[in-house]
């Protein structure tokens, strides 16, 4: 368990940079976000609760950052209760306010609050974006919001990049098959199977896979961090697992090999 | 009063409500949907009156045990303490007080990734002693381990041959072990509905 | 005050860890205060969850709106607390036997179709045909696993083949474990490191 | 009054496999007893109290996270029944059961269900409320005062049916390192599975979890609505080929019929 340990520590100090490749549906999420016209409205759903957020932490950062650079508007709306406080901890943790002072609160992003209801809230989000708010997280009355003015319903939303800890029915059937928005998912590694059949079917943009997905994320902004880091740790960690099955198995074989 | 006694009472109560629930599924019918809402409503509420019977069992509990000076009754102490402490806070000065959402963010909030995290530890120790190929289901058991883990280690993506075995293991072998599980398991609870809603079934309402 | 608290915030939450994970050694008085001031924590938490959600669902709809049907539900919630009372306490069974009945329904009518009904079909109409026929085998393999009938009314001379079926499927089973035991390997893995960087940030900066 | 889109297959088919138990129930009160092959881990529950009352120690029961009012109720009441002989059993061997619990609903009933033990044993003086703990309502609450309890309170074995999630990876491991005898599973919760299997002495599975309490009262009733339960397996396995043969010819008629 010290190896264990150690292992984990070494690349938090400094990461190896073991290569890792970047999977297609990553790339398309970065292509599509490129590839939209200056100006577009980009929605940040959110529903991940404060235990898996480790797993998405490093995508969230790295999507806020290639949205500070480029020349795209943002709304982050939240469909769990404990991601408003997760993700204005990300932008802080980015400074984002200072490494991107050409991007205006209000105007250019916006952080609203957490939309309860589930299924059904995703539903009325889509059809009236500015009437299910009354202010935003930090308690702004809408009115003075002026990127709200620009969403008026679904067909103002160019992409929606969905970060979250549960599973693709939900949003799916009510962002793409009933709304038809652009859709990129960005699900913890556990559910990403339940979304893999939409997105081989040819219905998400995109497809971001937790932690790896995020690292992969990092090397296309240009911006090698954490992730990248945790994935080295992830890599070593998982070798020295097998190693120890394969002791294990060894271990077994001596002592059946002597007592038989 | 001997009438409420009788245990007949309540199987009929289940049988009743569980019926209910479950032609409000099948069944489009206003007066019977909002009949089942209004239910599924009350239960929610008197679960909430449930939890208050969780904090009366722990005051039961610990305090019997710091009253005897048991077991940890120091321990014991200190939890009632905060118990007392955090509710009374949470109540008069809302969830927003600082020690609260100080205890929230790093104690609440900690101990779920660290959970996670001491797995990891666990995994690595049954990695090395629950592995073991002593028969051939346990070899399977290894082998698909294995695989798994080559497939999800970020590194595992440069190998020759290990995304393509990884995503077959997933999608074949996997899939159809699940699907069984999964069938056998949507029966279990369909039997044991029947069973409950009969009163058949003997982990509620004993004798 | 707050400022300290704030200045304390990390090294507290990175103290959680560290008493959690030293139970990796020994069980512990670290581990132990982590313990008890968690579950404290938590059942206070639940407990002033629980009043507001009663305050605004319960209290106010009765007093502002005279919804007094809400009055049957009050009623039944405490009942619950019957159990104090010797003579009393079958009246607790009321409660209970509402909230059995609508647990078994909704797990009742969420299985049949959502699970039942839509793993036949997934397992009928597969994408590829080749691996479809190894998934149908492995399939039937894992439902005959879980047959509770004993063998013994069969004819004889299908046996071996049903015990076959059920060889299968264990070992189908076991695929499916192992191949979800690595998956989850992730998420735990990803936690772990995830303490682990914040502890290292704060120690090294 | 209709029928809601979608559920006409659904309503047959739970018909069918609720008049097949009743028709197995039936047959049993008409003096024809079923046989039901063994459940190994079922028959362990013996050898665990065996083990603890030698060693003098205590047996752990843990039902898990599910509360009695959701998808999760039938899970709970199954383990509860588990309680209610492994309560039956101690109290012959004159040891005690400690169940912590995280939902405060199921007190009443697991308090009941081992005072009921108790008293089928003749022994009902020895029931102590105590051994009825309330740990929050968190899963790590759970994990915490199991694994406390493993640590301090010599649990020599454990018993865990209910619905689990992440937690019970933790406990069963603190329970394998302790060296603790185990006996282990859930019925919903797949991606938990694999730690029963791969770390107790006794694992059960899915449907397994379920008819647990009827296997133990061995009430021929009872186990007669297991073999009806069989009949709706045979049912699915023929629809499965039936299916599949339809498939190879091109024909999605089951498909959809089973949608409708």
């Amino acid at each position: 368990m010290v190896v264990m340990l150690i292992l984990m520590i070494i690349p938090a100090v400094n990461p190896l940079g073991i290569p890792i490749p970047i999977s297609d549906y990553t790339r398309e999420v970065y292509n599509y976000i490129e590839n939209l016209p200056s100006g577009s409205i980009i929605v940040v759903a959110n529903n991940v609760d404060v235990a898996l957020w480790p797993e998405e932490e490093t995508f969230a950062k790295a999507l806020f950052w290639h949205l500070g650079e480029g020349p795209h508007k943002f709304v982050i709306v939240n469909f769990g209760a404990d991601s408003p406080l997760l993700i204005s901890g990300a932008l802080t943790d980015i400074n984002f306010e200072i490494s991107f002072p050409n991007k205006k609160y209000g105007d250019d992003y916006v952080l609203m609050g957490f939309l309860a209801g589930g299924e059904t809230a995703m539903a009325s989000f889509a059809t009236n974006p500015q009437g299910v708010f009354e202010q935003d997280f930090y308690g702004t009355p809408i009115e003075q919001l002026s990127i709200m003015k620009e969403l008026k319903g679904a067909s103002d939303i160019d992409l929606i990049v969905h970060i979250t800890g549960s599973d693709a029915d939900s949003p799916v059937r009510q962002w793409v098959e009933t709304f038809h928005i652009p859709y990129a998912a960005a699900p913890t590694i556990g559910w990403v199977p339940t979304y893999m059949p939409y997105y081989n079917a040819g219905q998400l943009v995109g497809l971001i896979a937790g932690v790896q997905g995020g690292a992969e994320y990092e090397l296309l902004i240009g911006r090698p961090g954490s992730g990248l880091a945790i994935n080295d740790a992830l890599s070593l960690a998982f070798l020295f697992t097998i190693l120890l099955a394969i002791l294990g198995n060894i271990d077994h074989l001596i002592s059946r090999l002597k007592g038989g | 009063m001997s009438f409420f006694r009788r245990r007949e009472l309540y199987v009929a109560i289940t049988f009743i409500t569980g019926l209910l629930t479950i032609f409000d599924y099948f069944i489009s019918f206003d007066a019977l949907n909002n009949t089942a809402a209004a239910l599924r409503n009350w239960v929610v509420l008197i679960a909430y009156f449930a939890i208050v019977l969780g904090l009366v069992n722990t005051f039961v509990f610990h305090g019997r045990r710091v009253f005897r000076k048991g077991q940890q009754w120091v321990y014991s102490a200190w939890l009632l303490f905060v118990v007392v402490s955090i509710t009374l806070i949470g109540i008069f000065s809302g969830t927003n007080h600082p020690i609260y959402s100080f205890l929230f963010t790093n104690v609440y909030g900690a101990l779920g990734p660290s959970g996670y995290g001491i797995m990891a530890f666990f995994i690595a120790s049954a990695a090395f002693r629950a592995l073991r190929a002593r028969s051939f289901e346990a070899l399977i058991l290894l082998t698909a381990v294995v695989f798994t883990l080559l497939y999800r280690a970020p590194v595992g993506g440069i190998m020759p041959f290990i995304p393509q075995i990884g995503d077959w293991i997933q999608s074949v072998p996997s899939a159809g072990g699940m699907r069984g599980i999964i069938i056998g398991m949507a029966i279990g609870a369909i039997g044991m509905g029947l069973r409950t809603l009969l009163g058949y079934e003997r982990g509620y309402l004993p004798e | 005050m707050a400022d300290m608290l704030s200045t304390l915030s990390p090294w507290i939450g990175v103290l959680v860890t560290i008493g959690f994970w030293s139970y990796l050694y020994k069980e512990n008085p670290l581990f132990r205060v982590v313990e008890f001031t968690f579950i404290g924590f938590a059942t206070a938490h639940a407990t002033v969850m629980a009043i507001t959600e009663l305050k605004k669902n319960l209290v106010a709809p009765i007093v502002n709106k005279s919804n007094y049907i809400l009055l049957v539900p009050t009623v039944l919630g405490l009942l619950l607390y019957t159990r104090y009372s010797k003579d009393l306490r079958f009246l607790e069974r009321f409660p209970i036997s509402i909230m059995v009945g609508i647990g078994t329904g909704v797990a009742v009518r969420a299985m049949v179709r959502a699970q039942l009904l839509a793993q036949i079909q997934q397992t009928i109409q597969p994408g590829k045909p080749i691996d479809g026929l190894i998934i149908a085998l492995l399939t039937l393999g894992s439902v005959t696993y879980f047959i509770f009938s004993s063998e013994e009314g069969l004819p004889k001379s299908t046996i071996p083949f049903y015990n076959g079926l059920r060889r299968i499927g264990r070992i189908a089973i076991m695929a499916a474990m192992g191949a979800a035991f690595g998956n989850l390997c992730v998420t735990r893995y990803t936690m772990a490191i995830s303490r682990i960087m914040e502890a290292v940030k704060l120690f090294i900066g | 009054m209709i029928f809601v889109e979608g559920t006409i297959i659904a309503t047959i088919i739970l018909a069918f496999i609720w008049l097949a138990m009743i028709y197995n129930i039936e047959r049993a009160k008409g003096g024809k007893l079923p046989r039901i092959r063994a459940i190994p881990a079922l028959n362990a529950i013996d050898e665990a109290v065996g083990r603890a009352a030698e060693m003098g120690g205590r047996v752990l029961f843990v039902n898990g996270i599910g509360d009695l009012t959701s998808v999760s109720g039938p899970e709970t009441v199954a383990g509860l029944a588990v309680l209610r002989y492994l309560s039956k059993c101690c109290a012959e061997s004159g040891i005690e059961v400690v169940a912590p619990l995280t939902q405060a609903q199921v007190i009443p009933v697991a308090s009941e269900a081992m005072r009921t033990g108790f008293i089928e044993a003749g022994n009902p003086e020895a029931f102590q409320e105590d051994n009825i703990r309330y740990v929050s309502s968190s899963q790590w609450g759970l994990a915490t005062s199991c694994m406390g309890i493993i640590g301090r309170e010599k649990a020599v074995s454990s018993v865990l049916v209910g619905a689990f999630a992440g937690e019970c990876l933790a406990i069963v491991s603190a329970g394998a390192e302790a060296g603790v005898f185990q006996i282990g599973g859930c019925g919903r919760n797949t991606t938990q599975m694999p730690w029963f299997v791969s770390m107790c002495d006794f694992s059960l599975i899915g449907e397994e979890v379920y008819a647990a309490g009827a296997y133990l009262s061995r009430d021929p009733l009872e186990l007669g609505s297991l073999v009806g339960q069989d009949y709706g397996k045979i049912l699915t396995a023929g629809l499965i080929i039936l299916g599949y043969i339809l498939y190879i010819f091109g024909s999605k008629a089951l498909y959809n019929i089973l949608g409708m």
